[in-house]
Formats: C-alpha cells, structure tokens, sequence
C-alpha cells in the first residue's frame, strides 16, 4: 500500500487514517471486529493522573447528522493506561498516540512525562479543550497565551512529539494554532468537538446531565474543513484532520484542506469496521482522481 | 458480536405505537441469547445518526430469525417503523450479556416482571427458563389496555398477571402492587422496565436473587465510548463502574446504582 | 391566537414566529404560497447602502442535515428598497424587522437612520458578522470593541428599536452579549451563520466560488441552544433565536434555551410552508405540554 | 407553482445511471410547461437538506403525469433512484420560466441543440413545436453510447442526430461540429447542456436568435435566496442580475452571461 503511508513526526503509518480519541476506548472493543494493524495509528481515549468516573448519565444526545456528548473524560487513570492498555496494545504493530488531559497544568506535565516513555506511545495528543481550573475554569484551548504555555511546558518533558488538539469554539482559530506552533508544536489535531446542547422539550431540562457537549459527527464537517483550510496556510507543522469523516472521499476532502492524516470518531459508533473500510475504499478514489500516492493531495484546494 | 445486514420478514403493530419487527440473517441469529439486544440503524443516511439499541424478544435460529419489538416514539424508530416486508437493516449484535439462565434451577419459581416496552426480552427469557423446567411467573405492567402486547403469548407459558396504571385492562396498579395483592410466591426476580419500577422491585424485595435489565443512552453500544456507564453500589471510591452495553444490560439485583 | 402573542421592543406580533433574514427575500416570493399576514414578523434581507451584486456563484452547497451559503449581501440598496420593497410590503399587517449591513461604520448609520423611519419597519436587526473593511477586514461580530461601538452608533440614529444579530464564531459569546447590551441594544438575534467550507474533490477547489460560506440549517441547532442557553442567562434583553429551527418542537427548545421568538431560515428552502405550519402546529405541541401561553416556556430549561 | 407530494408511478433505468421517472399528481401537471423545471425532494429527513431541481421532459395532462430524466450522481440523485414504484416524492413546482414557443412560426426550422443531461426538457419542448407545425431537428451530445437515451423518441418527431465524444454511436465529436458538418439550416436554436456548450453555441452563431437553458446550484428555486443569480450582458453597473430559478432557467442567446 505504498500510495496511502504517511510520516509524521513520530508517526510512521502505512496508511493515514486512524480512531480519533475518545471514540475507541483503548482499541479492546474494536479488535473484535478486525486486525488493529489495519490502521495506521491509534489515537486512545484521554488519560489524566487520576482514575475519573467522568460525568453522570445521559452523556451522549443525537443531533441532526451530528451527536453532542459529555463523558467528562472517564479513565482508568495513568498508571492503569500504563500497566494495562498500553501494554495490551503491545501485541500491535501499530503507532499509538496518547490523548492527554487535565484540569491543572501540572496533571498534564506528569502525564505527559510519563506516557511519553511507553513503548508503543509514538506521539502526545494534547486536548486542550479542558477547563483550567486554576484560571477559574477558562478551557486551556480558548486562550493562546494559556495554549502556548502548556505545550511549551509539555514539550519539556515529553519523550515523543507533541500534536495539539485545538478547540473550534474560538474566535481565531489561526492565532491558536500559530501560538502553539511557536510554543513548539510538532503537529496539530483539529477539530475538537463544538460546543452545543440539546434540551428535552418534556423534562424542560437539557438532554445532557452535564447540560453542554461536545458535537461531532457529519454535522460539523464544514466547520472543519474551513478551519483546516485556514490553519495549513498558517502554519508549517501537519495536521491530523477529523470531524464528521465517515467516507473516503470525505478523507480526501480533508486532504485537500490542508489535513496529512485523517481521523475517524463519531463514524465508529455507527459503523464499527468504517476505519478498515475507508482505508481499503481509498485506492479506488484515488484511481478515480488520478492520483498515485494520497500525500499529493495535502493542500490541494489551496496550493 | 458482528454487523450483518438483516431483512425484514414480517413487520406489524400489536399495540399502541408498538411494533413487532421480525429480521431475518445468517450468523448473528445463532451467537443470540435471551436478554440480550441489537443496535439498529434505522436509515442509510446521517439523520438519524446513531443506531437504536432494541432487545431480543424472540430468537428462532432453525428459521434463522429474530423478532424484537419496540415504541414508535422518537424520530429513529418512527422510521423504522415505514420500513416495509423485504428491506434491509443494519444490525450490530447481539450486544450486551443476557439474562443468565443458571440462577433458577429446574423446578423453581422464576418471576418476571416487565413493564411497559421493557416486556419483551422477557419473551425469549421465559421460553428459556420454560425449556429448562423452571416454573415461569409473569407480572406485566402497561400505561392502559391499548399498550398491552404478547398477553397470551406470555399465558401460555405460565401464570400472567396484567397491570395497567387506569385499570382498563387487568388490574389496577403497579407491578409491586400485584405482587403483594395476589401473595405471589417465587424464588428469583428478572425484571426489565422503567427505572423506577426496578428501583421499587430492589426495594420491595430486598433479600431475593434476582437480575434487572438496565437501559441508558448509548454511543457505541460495544463498550468503547463510555456513553452508558453506572456506579457500582457500595463503592467508596466513586470511580468504579459499569457499561450497560456490554457488563449488562442485565445486572444483579444490588450490583449497581439504578 | 392569544396563546402565542409576543410584545417585544418595537414588535407586537400574533405569534412568536419569523422569516429570518436572507431566508425569504422581501416576501414577495412567499405570498405566492400564504398570506404573509400570518407570520408574527418578517426579517428582510440585509440592506446595504449601495447596490450589491453578491458573490460569484456557486453560491451554495449542501452539507449534511445543512447548508453552506455565501451570497455576499445581494440587494437592490437602501433606495430600491424603501422604495419598492416596503411599499409594497405595507399591504401586510406585519410588522418588519429590517436586516442592516455594511462594510464600514458610516454605511451602517445611513441604512439604520433611513430604514428605520420606514412606515413598516418596526425594529432593526444589526448584521455584525460582516468584515469592517477599515479594520483590515475583521469581523464587527467578533470583536466586543467594534461590536458595542457600532451598536451605540445605530441606536443614536434609530428611530425602532434595535436588535443585534450575533456571530456564533467567536469564542465567548456572553462577552459579545454583553457588551451590545451595554452599548444599548434592545433585544439581541443570534445565531448567524457558522463559518464553514466544502471541498469539490474532483476540481480541488471549494465549492462555494467565494470559498468560506456560512453554515445554516439543522445541523447547527446544538450550537445556537447552546448559545441562547448561555447568553439569555447573562442579559435581560430578549432574544430572537433561530439556527436549524424546522418544527414547532424546535421552537419550543429554543423557548426552553431562553429565546422569546424564533427565526425560520434554511427550512423555507425546503418547504415553502414551513413558516405557517409550524404556527398552526405550535397550539398543539403546547396542548402536549400543558402549557397555556408559549411565553411561560422562555428560559425554561435554566429557570 | 405548488408544492404537491406526487407518486412514482414508473421508475427505469434508461442509459448509463440515468432514470426515466414518471409522476403523477394533482394540480401541478396542469401548470406545467415546456422548459420548466421541479424542485424535488429526495429524502423524508435532513440528509440530504436541498432540494434537487430536475427539468420535466414530459408533460401528460390527460394522466396527470409528468416525466422527468435525472442522471443519479450524487447522494441525492442516488436516493431518489432508490425509489420504487408507489412511493410518494414532494415536489415543488412547475418553476422557472420554460421555453417560449412564439419564436418559432409555424413551418420555420428549429434546431434544438442538447447535451448529456440537458437532453430532457427538449422532449416537452419538441412535442409542443411538432404541435405547433414547426420542423424540429434535434441535435443530442452525449459522452458515449451508454449514455445515450430517447434517441428514437426524438426522431419521431423530426431529424435527430446523435453526436458522441468518442464516436461509440452516432458521429464523433461535438453538436457544434455536427450541425457544422451536416450544414443543418434552421431559424431558431433552444439550447441546455453544459455551459461550455452554450458558450460555444453562442459563439458559433451569433446572429442566430434562440434560447438557452442554465443550470446553477439553487437554494430555494422560487427566487428568494439569490443564490442562483447570473450578471446581465453588457451592464455596465455589473449589479444587474437575473435569477436562473425564476427569471429563466430559459434566457435569450446574448441575454445573460454564461
Ligand atoms: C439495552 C436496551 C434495550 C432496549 N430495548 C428496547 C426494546 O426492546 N423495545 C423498545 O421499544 N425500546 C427499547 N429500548 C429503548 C430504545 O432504545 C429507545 O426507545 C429508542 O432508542 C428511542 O429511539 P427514538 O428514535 O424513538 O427516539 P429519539 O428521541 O429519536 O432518540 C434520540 C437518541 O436517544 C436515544 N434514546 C432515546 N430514548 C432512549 C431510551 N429509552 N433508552 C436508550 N436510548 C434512548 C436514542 O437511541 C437516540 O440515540 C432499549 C434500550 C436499551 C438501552
Ligand atoms: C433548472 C435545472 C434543471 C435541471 N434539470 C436536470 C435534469 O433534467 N436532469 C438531471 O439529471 N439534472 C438536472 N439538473 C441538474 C441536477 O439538479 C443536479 O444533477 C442535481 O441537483 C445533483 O444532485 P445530486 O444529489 O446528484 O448531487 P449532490 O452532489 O449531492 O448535490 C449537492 C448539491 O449541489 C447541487 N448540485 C449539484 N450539481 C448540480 C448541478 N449540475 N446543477 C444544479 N445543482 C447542482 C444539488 O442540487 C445539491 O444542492 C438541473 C439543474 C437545474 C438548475
Ligand atoms: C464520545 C466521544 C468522546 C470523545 N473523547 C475525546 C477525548 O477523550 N479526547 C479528545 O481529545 N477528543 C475526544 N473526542 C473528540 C474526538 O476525538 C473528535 O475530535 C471529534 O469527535 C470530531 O470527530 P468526529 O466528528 O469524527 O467524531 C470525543 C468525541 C466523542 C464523540
Ligand atoms: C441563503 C441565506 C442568506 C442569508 N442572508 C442573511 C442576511 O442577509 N442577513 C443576516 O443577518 N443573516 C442572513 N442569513 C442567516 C440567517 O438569517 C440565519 O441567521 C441562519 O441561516 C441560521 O438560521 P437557519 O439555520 O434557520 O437558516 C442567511 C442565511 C442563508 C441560508
Ligand atoms: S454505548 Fe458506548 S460504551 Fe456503552
Ligand atoms: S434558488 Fe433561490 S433565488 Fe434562485
């Protein structure tokens, strides 16, 4: 499959396309469905220092081509990644890219330090679309100076390379992402969910316990691709594009923007084989586009 | 657990905006067991997006057919309702554990109470625990007489008690209320239905052996989303949990927080 | 109908339910379909001094459960449309919320002081998500600054009350909110158009001939929700809610969020009766929720 | 122009993806005419949102039918081929202008020039010259022979030649070059296709008088949304305008810009 590998910092891939974070747990589940070495990387569900329960129920509501969820970032906690998922992923021969969390910086810093250092960890996935509690809960990911400032610190200490999961629900997305480039990003992951919310017309109350959720899916593809068209122009560090991808087209049309890998999140839930799918229905599209090798298409709408 | 595209045989309603779905596949068929259910996409496209988790009422592998029954109630299951004789579904499944059958040896009193679209993976329970010589008990709960489904099915196989909240069919009352009314005698609970009759069946009776099946929002429905979790009773930490798509839907009664 | 009356600053409306701007043209097409006098409001189209042709074309595309547009403000200009536009629609008792637009502070203040001395023109509607070309292009609707100035200068001219249409792409929206309820607004309308894109796979360009257009329809309901939930909680002026409204239960969750009517956009596209039926559906739905007047449901879901 | 839920009654393939689609309703066959086009929506939900816009190739008042030919390329096309016989499609229309027939008098020579699926409304608009007594010669341009269709429909009503880019039927090239080469003489031209062809018509005989059907993407079809606006010909202001929804889709040769 020489016309679908991809290398990015700390990622080599056989193809681009890989589970976004948070919509695949830890890979368990889905390996009963097909050979996790089908993918080219595994984005896993965010770890954070402590074992956390997340939010109570319902944490997930449907939207129209979209979903909102609130899970409040439920994990194991980091020395159970450790010892148990990562260590299961082992058997793989895929890269794995960890999703790290927190509320305070240095939760990030101690995660970050230690999961780097794992085996098959080839890469951090920094979300930054969670409240900073010392700054009185303002989402890390809203504010560059705040933005730019974790990932420096982040960077110190990890041992792979750092991509920064940038939040939509800002105003210039552009500014964020060049700040963090600056601060020393080696990638950028875009986009986090937008923030909605649904409200039960009965209960009068919102469908979510949490009351906000993050949307994703088919819904938020647009907003996407245009913040991707404008952040690859902006910036010179790949981009792992995601938001509503559920086709091999749509992989292409995050390509196009300006994305060098794709990931697939809300897809799954719908479809559990979507990711081998996408990756064996993307030798057609690109017979079909004249198009030997897919990393001739990054930026192609723009370049 | 595997996706299969399934084919409608036979769709029809039986009550009120209740519907009796009957699909027709290879290999999901034969891995089905009672309790468990199957996540549904109701149509091709984004809208609706997830797929609808439904429960097994009936598993029929010589004629490689599963009947479920679902409420017409919200915009994905009013769609699959329109689905005609001869289309196509996709089926994830079966998904989730099932009620354990071992719990009730032959010769015991099993009680079932269902209430409301919570009634039909009892169905395909109650064949089960028939077949293995257990003494079936069935206590049904409906909103009104025009909910009720399955009535006789469920005679046929043991003793049936209906409770409608207006008294227009059976009695008049709730489950637990029958159940003390007519002085029932049994050896172990299932019970699917609201969670508040579940939450009054814990309650009600506290020192009986007994499983509930649980329901939740779901994402996924195979475990990898953490959509449908639940604390574990008696758990100090707070952090411990269950998934209801694939530690439950059915549980022990006192295993988790309703 | 005493069951869905609405007063609000300027606008005595039958019921709670309105064309949104660029939606509906200036009626004319629509009272081919039903007689405009059973709509509670009309928004007009944007209104701009000078005549504007719009965009290139595509103007257009579909997205999932959405659609991306980018017009470019076409109108006849102020003149035309004192002249023709609301002449001719004086026939209706209905009262009209004129839609303004410009690319420059003094464009805004001569629509706003002639428009709102239009015998039928009973509020304005201050589109800020248009680029402030003396500001090098940036957004009036994303800077707090230039939004409340712009608002203080409209209202000093104004004689109708004046209504502030929000952007969604900015990252806190009760500061905006905020800020042009300071600045004297006197309701605000919100959501405008979320910016997004759509790449054509096969020409490796956007869609749209102006590449950005602004994302409508169902599939950005959560976000305006969630807005509304958030900003009507902050002010205590009234909000115009609109964003993926197609049916009466949609109208009631904007209600719920904190909305005091409601906008209908994208669905006269698609379906012409979409405005009158949700009105003659509202009773019903209502019926269903015991509820006597729809404004005891405003703000429902955090009161 | 109304909106009308109208039932399929036929639905077949009729060239390579390419659908005959016969409706039949109410009132709305009866506003039809030539040249004018319905607004068609495919899907019960949000997915796809839009409406398709789709010419009426046919127009049978006595049935109550109309007939449209739709290439099925996208998703929406895609789902309205899904569609059986007996399922109930909404349509918004008759829109647009349609062509005038009062150009051509009776026993002049019109030529009507179609290409790929342009093809369609030029069936409606023949049978209505044929009635009127004017000549018609049909000039059709397809890619190739799979996708050429109603061939022998339009040479029942007057000369019919069939150009192909790769000469697989008919003669090989484009219609500009046939009507070139076979010296075809005419009065009038009604042109729809690609706007590369309608440019090269325009060009090729500028003094000709004729009329040309657009195509642009449509939001709301009923001139509301300006989305499908094209510049006027020698304006000088460059803000005049036309909206291929209502204005046309049908504009005189020089009239409006391609
Ligand atoms: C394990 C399990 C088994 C079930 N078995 C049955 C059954 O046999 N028969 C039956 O009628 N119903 C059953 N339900 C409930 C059924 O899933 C919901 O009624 C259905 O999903 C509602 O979909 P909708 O399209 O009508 O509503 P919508 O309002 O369109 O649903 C919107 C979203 O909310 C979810 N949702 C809404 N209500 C529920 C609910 N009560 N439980 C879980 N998700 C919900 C939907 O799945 C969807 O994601 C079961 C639920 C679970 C979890
Ligand atoms: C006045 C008019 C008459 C037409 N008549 C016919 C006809 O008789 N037969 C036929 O096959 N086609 C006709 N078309 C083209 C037809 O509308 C498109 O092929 C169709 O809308 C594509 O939809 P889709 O679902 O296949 O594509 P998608 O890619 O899903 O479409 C996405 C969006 O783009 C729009 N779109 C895509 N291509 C076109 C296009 N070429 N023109 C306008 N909108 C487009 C769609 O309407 C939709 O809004 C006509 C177009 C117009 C404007
Ligand atoms: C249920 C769910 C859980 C998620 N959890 C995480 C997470 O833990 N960390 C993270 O960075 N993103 C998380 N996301 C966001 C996704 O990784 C992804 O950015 C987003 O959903 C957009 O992609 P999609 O539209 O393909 O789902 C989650 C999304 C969903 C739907
Ligand atoms: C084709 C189109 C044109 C629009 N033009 C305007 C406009 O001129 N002024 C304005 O304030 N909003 C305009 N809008 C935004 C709508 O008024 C509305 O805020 C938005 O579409 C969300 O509502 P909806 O999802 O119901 O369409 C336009 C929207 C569309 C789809
Ligand atoms: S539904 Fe996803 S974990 Fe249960
Ligand atoms: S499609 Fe809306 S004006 Fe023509």
């Amino acid at each position: 499959m020489s016309r679908l590998n991809m290398e990015l910092p700390g990622l080599s891939m056989r193809n681009p396309i890989m589970p976004a974070s948070g919509c695949f747990g830890f890979g368990k589940e889905y390996a009963k469905f097909y050979d996790l070495e089908k993918l080219g990387a595994i984005a896993i569900k965010a770890a954070t220092v402590e074992t956390r329960f997340g939010n109570p129920t319902p944490r997930v509501a449907e939207t129209s081509s979209g979903m909102l969820n609130a899970i409040g970032l439920q994990n194991p906690g980091l020395e159970s990644i450790l010892a148990n998922e990562l260590v299961w992923l082992e058997q793989y021969e895929v890269p794995i890219i960890a999703n790290i969390a927190g509320t305070k910086t240095e939760d990030y810093i101690e995660v970050a330090e230690k999961i780097s250092k794992a085996k098959n960890v080839h890469a951090i996935e920094l979300n930054i679309s969670c409240p900073n509690v010392k700054e009185g809960g303002i989402t890390f990911g809203t504010n560059p100076k705040i933005a730019s400032d974790l990932t420096r610190l982040v960077k110190e200490v990890s041992s792979v390379p750092v991509y920064v999961k940038l939040s939509p629900n800002v105003t210039d997305i552009v500014e964020m992402a060049v700040a963090v480039e600056e601060a020393g990003a080696d990638g950028l992951s875009m986009i986090n969910t937008l923030l909605g919310m649904r409200i039960d017309i009965k209960k009068r109350r919102p469908v979510l316990a949490n009351g906000f959720g993050g949307l994703s899916g088919p819904a938020i593809k647009p907003v996407a691709i245009r913040m991707i068209h404008q952040v690859s122009q902006a910036v010179s560090i790949p981009i792992i594009g995601m938001g509503g991808v559920s086709t091999a087209e749509d992989v292409i049309e995050f390509f196009l923007a300006g994305a060098s890998c794709v990931a697939v999140g809300t897809a799954n839930f719908v479809d559990p084989f979507v990711c081998p799918t996408i990756i064996e229905d993307l030798p057609r599209v690109l017979n079909e586009l004249g198009v030997d090798h897919i990393s001739e298409l990054i930026g192609g709408s723009w370049k | 657990m595997i996706l299969e595209n399934m084919e409608i045989c036979q769709q029809q309603p039986i009550a009120s905006n209740v519907y009796e779905l009957v699909l027709k596949g290879q290999e999901l068929v034969n891995l089905a067991s009672q309790g468990q259910f199957l996540h549904v996409k109701v149509s091709e496209g984004t809208d609706p997006l997830l797929r609808r988790p439904i429960s097994i009422a009936k598993i029929d592998q010589d004629k490689g057919e599963l009947t479920v029954i679902y409420r017409a109630g919200g915009r994905g299951t009013n769609m699959l309702a329109l689905k005609q004789k001869g289309e196509v579904v996709s089926v994830l499944g079966p998904l989730g554990n099932g009620f354990s059958l071992e719990e009730t040896s032959k010769g015991a009193i099993a009680l079932l109470i269902g209430g409301g679209i919570g009634v039909p993976p009892l169905y395909e329970l109650s064949l089960q625990l028939v077949k293995r010589g257990v003494k079936v008990v069935h206590v049904l709960g409906f909103a009104g007489s025009s909910d009720v489904f399955y009535e006789e099915k469920f005679m046929e196989l043991g003793e049936t008690y209906i409770a409608t909240m207006d008294g227009s069919h059976g009695e008049k009352g709730t489950v637990i209320e029958i159940i003390d009314n007519k002085q029932l005698l049994f050896d172990t609970i299932y019970s699917c239905g609201p969670t508040p009759m579940l939450k009054a069946i814990e309650t009600a009776f506290p020192d009986k052996k007994g499983f509930l099946s649980l329901e939740e929002r779901m994402g996924c429905g195979i475990g990898a989303c953490f959509a449908c979790v639940c604390h574990v009773k008696d758990d100090p930490t707070k952090t411990a949990y269950k998934k209801i798509c694939t530690d439950g839907p059915v549980f022990a009664i006192g295993e988790v927080e309703l």
